[in-house]
């Protein structure tokens, strides 16, 4: 289990808005996903962890640094070399309405990627599509309708469904089931656990609910204005978080719980600030309830505080 | 900075349009001292030709062309010898801007009234005969509007002048017949834009606070709506000011959209050259100035520099 | 909100100051309120369609101009209400034994609108003015005719050289290369006429505003609003001021047909000219409506080196093949008349009118025409007719002439054309190059003598686009140029045009007629055959 | 609770088989969809009528008289329209009803040929520019070149254009359409770079080339025809405007040639009735404009609502 | 006791060009003076259009109220002439909608937009409005409550944009507060400010609120009541802890166990509800969710099923609460302290 599948080191990715300005989306950042796992990356909208989780697929292009797939180093790739890898690493994203082509077919849609590599014809396209479908719990006959005709859950299965058609490795699903039910939610979530065994699928799993990402993933990484603030796996950072921000983050969700006694909750003073200036030192530092004058003045070091357990905070 | 450096694409850009039109106009046959009486003796037309510096090679001509330009003299005009471009701009676009800004006055006042009224009356009554109003407005060529109107309000009504250009008596008909295809078009705009508009969540939320729907259109309808129309306004003001041929000609009036077309058909180089320059910086410019008043007229803009 | 009700008041604002932009105006308020007074008021508003271009004797080139401008000034020859030549700054001429020589004296009371005097100098100045290489003056080689002219122009010789010299304050003295039987009807041409050296020395472009302008005619510029109008008053220091009863003519430029139709019928305009074709034919019984022949013809010229014009029975079978009664009738409507030769009626000889005398040159016959195409195409041993397209410039009545007569070739001549136009500035090019089979062209004589029309298709002429040229017809006008005795100068002329009509390098089609509404409180107006009409003499009375 | 009910109703039942992952609507095209929702539309409907009709007469028109649209009678010129000549005769005696929808054939061929090469060509330089834009360096310069035509191409004297044209081709209905479309397409380009500047937002399209799909089939598979609502109605709207242009070019004395005529050079012939009561000869061309016009936008509208999702709920 | 708010037998249908969409089928509920109800459920199950109704925000058309009442201090809220409708909207009732992105009107500064209710209702001069819109600033807890007065949306943050919308929504201290997902939007620790905000001003003003969410969480924390809807219907109602600790609806079990509790040290599989909300175009004749429902009779898909009362004011519409059904073991799963 410890063979690494993805590794990226210091990576930045910055966009530039005008002379000299830039948003630092994703600043630094190094951590590596294992074969077969689920990484769960959490963190507040404007945290960068979307335009990590298209970066890592290629979707855009990395500022600085590097990713390395399976041993090789994908940012050096030629044109070619860099279609195979692509295959292999798939994408499932957010919003069910916008990631489908309301104009093609479902069957079409799913054998985008097919197509593209020119991997099926006719029949046995066909065939492919049909038991993509099944696999995700929709029937044939749905290939022939148009996205517009599914529910927001269904076409959440369509969009995975796309991505498998390739037989990928490694899925970034970036925030899959944000815009869904609750009820809808739980559905995708099994499927995707699912799919995992029976494919042998690698996840870098993206969202803001923590609940989700606790439930799903193996380690998680939590990440503020750019930067990753703590890693590690699942159930260490829910019962041990180690940075304030991590503390911050578990005590604001909600419980459903009538009863629960009421954690001493940290409620955060103010808004996230913009990430084109972000605070010097610690970017936490300004909503921090601990933050130090060293804060402000060093940027904390990312060090592995317990085993596997990794943090940037000036309080270890 | 940002200012400067539009200021050098709006100069580029109007250079490449000078030189295209150039290009064009020395490509397309015909002779400015070729008239309807007289073929002239070649010596005669080379006398000509040399006041004008049409006997240089073309290049050289496109060279003194631009150096001219540089220091704003347009040269004097072939068909009308004894006139300069600069004084047949400065005595013609006065006119044709007036019946421009009249005509985009009434076309945005009335445009957006009916437009508003549409969109309020959504799939009702009124909305289908402020559209209807609007498309007629469309329909109608402006060359069989203008003797219509005339043929009324003058001929058999005696109301108004017939044509020619003095008071603002004379400028109503014009100024009418060219607007009914700008309000219309700004209505069928204004309507959409609304219906969009009244759409929004803060619509709801004036609602919800209580205001009436009179209320809620006023201030928090029109403003909104108005943005994607203002984007369109420029254009249509460009293309308002700087005269129409249709109405200029059919009312006599001593605009400088007929001078423009009429140079075309004279070949008269120096005046197709000069109005071209003309009307594309009245263009680029009017253009620039929509782009900055954006800015004062949405506040979000100013923000979010990334403005496009 | 706010910043958009700054924006409407800004608006508002620019076009309230705009507003100021309209001209003038005004005047006219004045001139309707004349009934009201016991006297009517001597003003008239006219229309004269297009802004003149330049109202400058030497830079002149067209009727508008020429309009205005026989107006404003007055050359050594005037022309009386016939039309015919006669003496007006010049009071006296003496004309050497060899025809060559023409010593003219000036009246004394001649006088320039500033007061005063229109001098020898002014005239020599003026004419020198115009064949300065310099000048570009399209109309320089109307003053060929006169010794080392052409040379000048040309810019082979010098100003010392050319044949005017005023000798002093009144006489004035011109040297020909060699007799010319019509100079006087040539000097009736504006581009013989004086310009006070004074002003055009001091202002270049003197002519292009009113307040620099000098002129010397019965009227005098007042006022000139480009585009829009052009207003002139009665010159007081006119020697001949008493015979002019108009006080204020305004030409307005309106080109619209409708528009101006419309201005007529309101009022407006006191005179229209061109009526829209439209009205004409209920136009005709009003006593407002006016028709007068106009000294030009229109034709259709052959290209004679393209098939099937090579062959002249063709010519001659398409020109014969149309029904030109029906088309004046029923088609141009203005009152053309139907034309059968080159030169127009309003030529007048000393036996009376050129074309009267000279009489049609070919008679319409179906018959003979498809017989004589039968003969041509023999000739030629063409089975069948090469195809033919008719060339027009883009307007309306062109349109019109061609469709109509594209019928009567199918109807008459079994023949069927197709129709071709081009923008004018293009078409004047393309047949300039030769480029057509049959093409459409209107010629009007700038004063009234054959030789103009006749000159239209001489060998070298760069008119003369039909690629005809015919040795025996260029060496009669030739002859003619020089010869003193009119009775054979006419008679030589005759004979060229029988010539040309034989060849028929061109078919003529009409030769046409001016149509005017004119308000009939206007006295006196007088109609020349190649001129809008001259106010001269007009007045307004009373209903 | 009123009613009684049987005890052995309350017996479970296997859900499965009442899933309600099958759907029970139709299956409806987003193109079928559009069509139900522009039928709903009466004014739509009205204005696809009217072109029904007016294409019906086009084709028809002239063969339902025993004269032809060019056939002259000069002594029987100017008559009102009668049972003979339904539409009256015209200045040179020809029938104007067949003249009328002679004139329909070719407006409309002008504008729908003007409408075609407006398609193709705006449709592309707008798709490609605005696919491109944002793109690398290679992208951008391809968005700006193509941009800066358009507005180039904005500022030219059209007329001289047109004028240049009509010199080096042959004067005539081909050449009076493509002297519209050469600066017709801008206003679609922008359109249709604006519409794709915001769909290439959109997931799917990022999804696509994720999976290898290459830049041409994105732009035509995904980014097309997701803006067909927009380039529809912009067509409803193009066709028009070029039969007012070639109306306009007309006026201009740069109309069709005979024995064509336009709608365009009919009326604009026929301007001088006005004055003299012939009215039939400017009426019917003009008011075939006008008609047409009236149809086309009416269409366009209803069109525009149709599409738009949000107008539609 | 008189309700505060009394909503009876509420039908709201939509028309739409594929036929009438039943968006409320028959709903009742009621909200007195100082408490907080929530309102739970899937979209498209009805709440937003419920209590938009209230406010008379529903557009007709293509919106029809096909019945039912509403009932505000005593008044019919549906009968009253809009004049009067405006005079409660906006005074005694205040909304805040579900996107501050969105809700607020982007040209107008935003300390005019909170005035314009006070002008209106309480005819506030310009000085008194402004004064009163700046102590609202400050008590949504909006930093420079004089400089963002000024300021226009844009240039606030997603968290204080809700914060605008409350002090909109409470200027003119309403009796009831109705918050449409007023969290959605917001980041976890924006929300959690919202929420304590919400409830602070709550427990100082007194108002009533109904709020909507889809969040289990959100609903424990705050609300006193509860009602699930399902499919327009509302399918249980009670306090949060009858919801919570004793659902009687399969629905109202599902969704329990949808949530990952974050408590569990392992890992459980999670049990969604399957198959997806029900077609309101075609809704089944039965209990709508009786196609989803696992332990679904064939009674549920041929009647309605009845209300049953499970204790005071707990009520699930169920037919496994009928004695003749089955005994069902109640799966849910949530880490209950019992």
């Amino acid at each position: 289990m410890t063979e690494q599948l993805v590794e990226i080191q210091a990576l930045k990715k910055y966009f530039p808005i005008k002379k000299g300005l830039e948003v630092k989306s994703v600043d630094d950042i190094s951590f590596m996903v294992k074969k077969g796992e689920t990484f769960g990356l959490v963190g507040e909208s404007g945290s960068g962890k979307s335009t990590l989780g298209k970066t890592l697929v290629g979707l855009q292009q990395p500022t600085e640094g590097t990713i390395i797939y399976n041993g090789q180093n994908v940012t050096q790739f030629n044109k070619e070399m860099k279609r195979k890898v692509n295959k292999e690493m798939q994408i499932i994203f957010q919003d069910p309405h916008a990631s489908l082509n309301p104009r093609m077919r479902v069957g079409d849609i799913i054998a985008e990627g097919l197509d593209a590599y020119k991997l099926l014809k006719g029949k046995e396209r066909t065939n492919r599509i049909y038991q993509l479908l099944e696999r995700v719990g929709l029937r044939p006959e749905h290939a022939k309708r148009y996205p517009h005709e599914f529910s927001g859950g269904q076409r959440q299965r369509i969009g995975i469904a796309r991505a498998l058609a390739v037989e990928p490795k490694f899925i970034v699903a970036d925030e899959p089931i944000s815009a869904l039910d609750v009820s809808i939610q739980a559905q995708v979530i099994n499927l995707m656990e699912d799919l995992k065994e029976s494919e042998g699928l690698t996840y870098l799993f993206i969202a803001h609910d923590l609940g989700m990402v606790k439930h799903i993933s193996d380690r998680i990484g939590v990440m503020y204005l750019g930067k990753m603030m703590e890693l590690s796996n699942s159930n260490d950072m829910f019962d041990r978080p180690l940075h304030p921000y991590t503390k911050a983050l578990l005590s604001a969700i909600p419980q459903a719980n009538p009863r629960a006694a009421k954690r001493n909750r940290i409620v955060l003073a103010g808004d996230p600030p913009s990430p084109t200036n972000p605070p010097s030192g610690c970017r936490f530092r300004t909503r921090c309830p601990l933050a130090m004058e060293i804060c402000s003045q060093q940027e904390p070091q990312w060090k592995e505080v317990e085993a596997e357990h990794w943090t940037a905070c000036h309080l270890y | 900075m940002y200012i400067v450096k539009r200021f050098f694409t709006m100069l580029l850009t109007i250079w490449v349009i000078a030189s295209l039109t150039f290009v064009i106009m020395k490509f397309i046959p015909g002779d400015p001292f070729a008239s309807d009486a007289d073929v002239l003796p070649e010596e005669v037309v080379e006398n000509m030709r040399a006041k004008y510096n049409l006997d240089e090679p073309i290049p050289i001509q496109y060279v003194l062309y631009i150096k001219n330009l540089v220091m704003f003299d347009l040269g004097p005009s072939i068909e009308s010898e004894t006139r300069t471009v600069n004084d047949i701009i400065s005595s013609g676009f006065p006119a044709s801007a007036t019946l421009g800004l009249q005509s985009l006055l009434i076309a945005i006042i009335f445009g957006l009234l009916l437009g508003i009224i549409a969109a309020l009356y959504h799939n009702r009554f009124l909305d289908y005969v402020s559209m209807v109003i609007a498309i007629v407005g469309i329909s109608v060529p402006s060359f069989i509007l203008a003797p219509l109107l005339i043929n009324y309000f003058s001929v058999k009504w005696g109301m108004l002048p017939v044509a020619s250009w003095g008071s603002f008596q004379h400028s109503i008909l014009p100024t009418l017949a060219l607007a009914t295809t700008p309000l219309a078009v700004v209505a069928r705009f204004m309507r959409s834009s609304m219906l969009e508009v009244m759409n929004q969540n803060y619509i709801k939320t004036a609602d919800a606070k209580g205001l009436s729907s009179f209320k809620i259109v006023l201030k928090h309808g029109i403003r909104n709506a108005i943005l994607p129309v203002v984007s369109f306004i420029g254009p249509l003001f460009v293309s308002l000011i700087t005269g129409t041929f249709v109405i200029e000609k059919i009312f006599a009036i001593p605009g400088i959209g007929k001078y423009f077309v009429d140079s075309i058909f004279n070949r008269d180089y120096p005046v197709i050259m000069g109005t071209t320059v003309f009307f594309s910086v009245i263009l680029v410019f009017t253009l620039f100035l929509i782009d900055i008043s954006y800015r004062f007229i949405d506040p979000r803009i100013k923000l979010t520099s990334k403005g496009d | 909100m706010k910043k958009g009700l700054l924006a409407l008041v800004m608006l508002l604002t620019i076009s309230t100051v705009l507003a100021g932009c309209y001209g003038g105006g005004g005047d006219e308020e004045a001139t309707t309120d004349s009934k009201d007074s016991d006297e009517v008021k001597q003003e008239m508003v006219v229309n004269a369609m297009t802004e003149p271009p330049a109202i400058d004797p030497a830079l002149a080139t067209d009727t508008t101009s020429g309009w205005i401008l026989d107006h404003i000034f007055e050359g050594l020859y005037t022309r009386d209400k016939e039309g015919n030549p006669v003496l007006g700054v010049a009071k006296d001429v003496k004309v050497s034994e060899d025809g060559k020589t023409y010593t003219f004296t000036l009246r004394e009371d001649a006088k320039w609108s500033d007061g005063s005097q229109v001098t020898a100098e002014d005239f020599e100045y003026a004419w020198k003015r115009v064949l300065d290489p310099e000048t570009g003056s399209a109309f320089a080689f109307y003053m060929y005719y006169i010794k080392g002219a052409e040379a000048y122009n040309k810019g082979n010789g010098s100003v010392e050289d050319v044949g005017i010299n005023a000798v002093d304050d009144t006489t004035f003295e011109v040297q020909l290369n060699s007799p010319l039987g019509y100079f006087d009807s040539l000097l009736t041409l504006w581009t013989f006429y004086p310009v006070q050296k004074d002003a055009v020395e001091a202002n270049e472009n003197w002519s292009a505003e009113a307040d620099t302008f000098v002129s010397n005619g019965p009227f005098k510029m007042s006022e000139w609003k480009h585009d829009s109008y052009v207003v002139i008053e009665k010159n007081d220091e006119y020697y001949d001021k008493d015979v002019v009863n108009l006080e204020k003519v305004t030409f307005e430029l309106v080109n619209q047909a409708t528009t101006y139709y419309q201005m007529f019928k309101t009022g407006e305009l006191d005179l229209v000219m061109t009526l829209p074709t439209d009205v004409i034919a209920t136009e005709r019984e009003n006593p407002e409506y006016k028709e007068v022949p106009y000294y030009g013809t229109y034709m259709y010229m052959f290209n004679v080196d393209k098939e099937p014009f090579t062959n002249k029975k063709v010519r001659k079978a398409f020109a014969m093949a149309i029904d030109r009664e029906s088309l004046t009738k029923n088609v141009t409507l203005g009152g053309e008349t139907p034309a059968y030769a080159m030169v127009p009626p309003g030529a007048n000889t000393p036996n009376g009118d050129f074309r009267e005398n000279g009489g049609p040159q070919f008679e319409e016959n179906a018959e003979e025409a498809k017989k004589l195409l039968k003969e041509g195409m023999e000739e030629e041993g063409w089975d069948e007719l090469p195809e033919v397209t008719l060339m027009y410039n883009t307007s309306e009545n062109h349109k019109k002439v061609a469709e109509a007569v594209q019928e009567m070739f199918k109807e008459n001549l079994g023949v069927n054309i197709k129709l071709g136009n081009q923008e004018w500035g293009t078409y004047l090019e393309t047949t300039k190059q030769h480029n057509f089979q049959m093409a459409r062209m209107g010629w009007i004589g700038i004063f009234l003598d054959p030789v103009v029309n006749l000159d239209y298709y001489l060998g070298d002429s760069p008119n003369n686009r039909t690629g005809w040229v015919n040795e025996e017809f260029d060496s009669i006008m030739a002859k003619s140029k020089v010869e003193q005795d009119q009775e054979k100068r006419y008679e030589m002329l005759h004979q060229a045009e029988k010539i040309l009509l034989d060849d028929m390098p061109f078919m003529p089609v009409y030769f046409y007629k001016n149509n005017y509404l004119v308000n009939t409180q206007f006295k006196d107006i007088v109609y020349y055959v190649n001129r809008y009409p001259n106010l001269k003499w007009a007045s307004k009375t009373a209903e | 609770m009123g009613k009684q009910l049987d005890s052995s109703l309350f017996r479970s039942v296997d859900t499965a088989k009442i899933q309600t992952d099958s759907i029970q609507r139709p299956s409806l095209s987003v193109w079928k969809d559009t069509l139900l929702s522009i039928l709903k539309n009466k004014l739509a409907v009205l204005g696809l009528l009217l072109l029904l009709i007016i294409i019906f007469f086009g084709i028809v028109g002239p063969s339902m008289v025993s004269y032809s649209a060019s056939e002259q009678d000069l002594t029987g010129a100017n008559l009102a329209p009668s049972s003979e000549h339904l539409f009256g005769t015209d200045d040179l005696g020809r029938d104007m009803w067949s003249r009328t929808w002679q004139g329909a054939r070719v407006s409309l061929t002008i504008g729908f040929f003007a409408a075609l090469i407006d398609l193709v060509i705006g449709v592309i330089v707008g798709g490609v520019s605005g696919y491109m834009a944002g793109r690398g360096k290679v992208g951008d310069r391809i968005d700006n070149i193509l941009m800066r035509i358009v507005e180039i191409l904005y500022g030219i004297p059209y007329l001289l254009v047109v004028i240049l044209l009509m010199v080096i081709m042959e004067p005539g209905v081909l050449t009076i359409i493509i002297a519209l479309s050469v600066t017709g397409w801008v206003g679609m380009a922008r359109i249709i770079r604006g519409q794709v500047l915001q769909l290439k937002e959109q997931e799917y399209v990022m999804a696509a080339e994720k999976l290898g799909t290459s830049h041409a089939k994105i732009i035509f598979r995904h980014l097309l025809p997701n803006t067909i609502g927009i380039i529809i109605v912009n067509l409803t709207f193009t066709i028009p405007t070029a039969i007012f242009a070639e109306a306009f070019l007309s006026f201009l004395g740069l109309g069709v040639q005979a024995p064509f005529a336009s709608w365009g050079t009919m009326a604009n012939d026929a301007l001088g009735v006005i004055l003299s009561g012939q009215w039939w000869r400017l009426f019917f061309p003009a008011f075939m404009i006008s008609l047409t016009m009236f149809a086309f936008n009416v269409f366009g509208d209803g069109l525009q609502d149709a599409l738009d999702p949000q107008a539609r709920n | 006791m008189s309700h505060l708010l009394k909503v009876n037998n509420l039908k709201i249908n939509f028309k739409t060009y594929g036929g009438e969409v039943k968006a409320v089928r028959d709903v009742s509920f009621h909200v007195d003076k100082g408490e907080v109800l929530a309102i739970v459920g899937e979209s498209g199950s009805g709440k937003s259009v419920t209590v938009q109704s209230i406010m008379g925000l529903i557009p007709t058309p293509p919106g029809i109220i096909k019945g039912g009442s509403i009932q505000f201090q005593g008044k019919e809220l549906l009968k009253q002439p809009k004049k009067e409708l405006r005079k409660i909207k906006g005074s005694k009732i205040g909304m805040i909608f579900q996107d501050p992105m969105t809700s607020l009107n982007p040209t107008m500064r935003v300390g005019k937009q909170i005035e314009e209710g006070l002008i209106i209702h309480q005819h506030a001069s310009k000085a008194e409005a402004k004064k009163r819109a700046i102590e609202m600033i400050k008590l949504v807890g909006i930093p420079n409550p004089e400089e963002r007065y000024n300021q226009y949306p844009h240039e606030y943050s997603g968290g204080m944009r809700q914060r605008a919308m409350i002090a909109i929504a409470l200027a003119c201290n309403p009796e009831l507060l109705i918050a449409d997902e007023p969290t959605t939007a917001l980041d976890v620790t924006i929300q959690a400010q919202v929420l304590e905000l919400m409830k602070q001003i709550q427990e100082e003003t007194k108002t009533s609120i109904i709020l909507i969410t889809h969040d289990l969480g959100v609903v424990a924390e705050t609300a006193k009541r509860v009602i699930v809807m399902y499919g327009g219907m509302m399918v249980e109602s009670g306090t949060v802890f009858d919801i919570f600790e004793n659902p009687k609806h399969p629905y109202t079990w599902g969704l329990l166990n949808s949530i990952p509790n974050i408590d569990e040290e392992e890992k459980k599989q999670l049990e969604p509800i399957d198959g997806s909300p029900p077609d309101l175009f075609a809704p089944p004749k039965g209990c709508p969710f009786a196609p989803r429902c696992k332990y679904a009779m064939e009674v549920c898909i041929e009647e309605m099923p009845g209300e049953y009362e499970i204790d005071g004011g707990h009520v699930a519409k169920c037919w496994l609460n009928d004695p003749r059904a089955p005994k069902v073991e109640e799966p849910v799963a949530l880490g209950r302290e019992e």
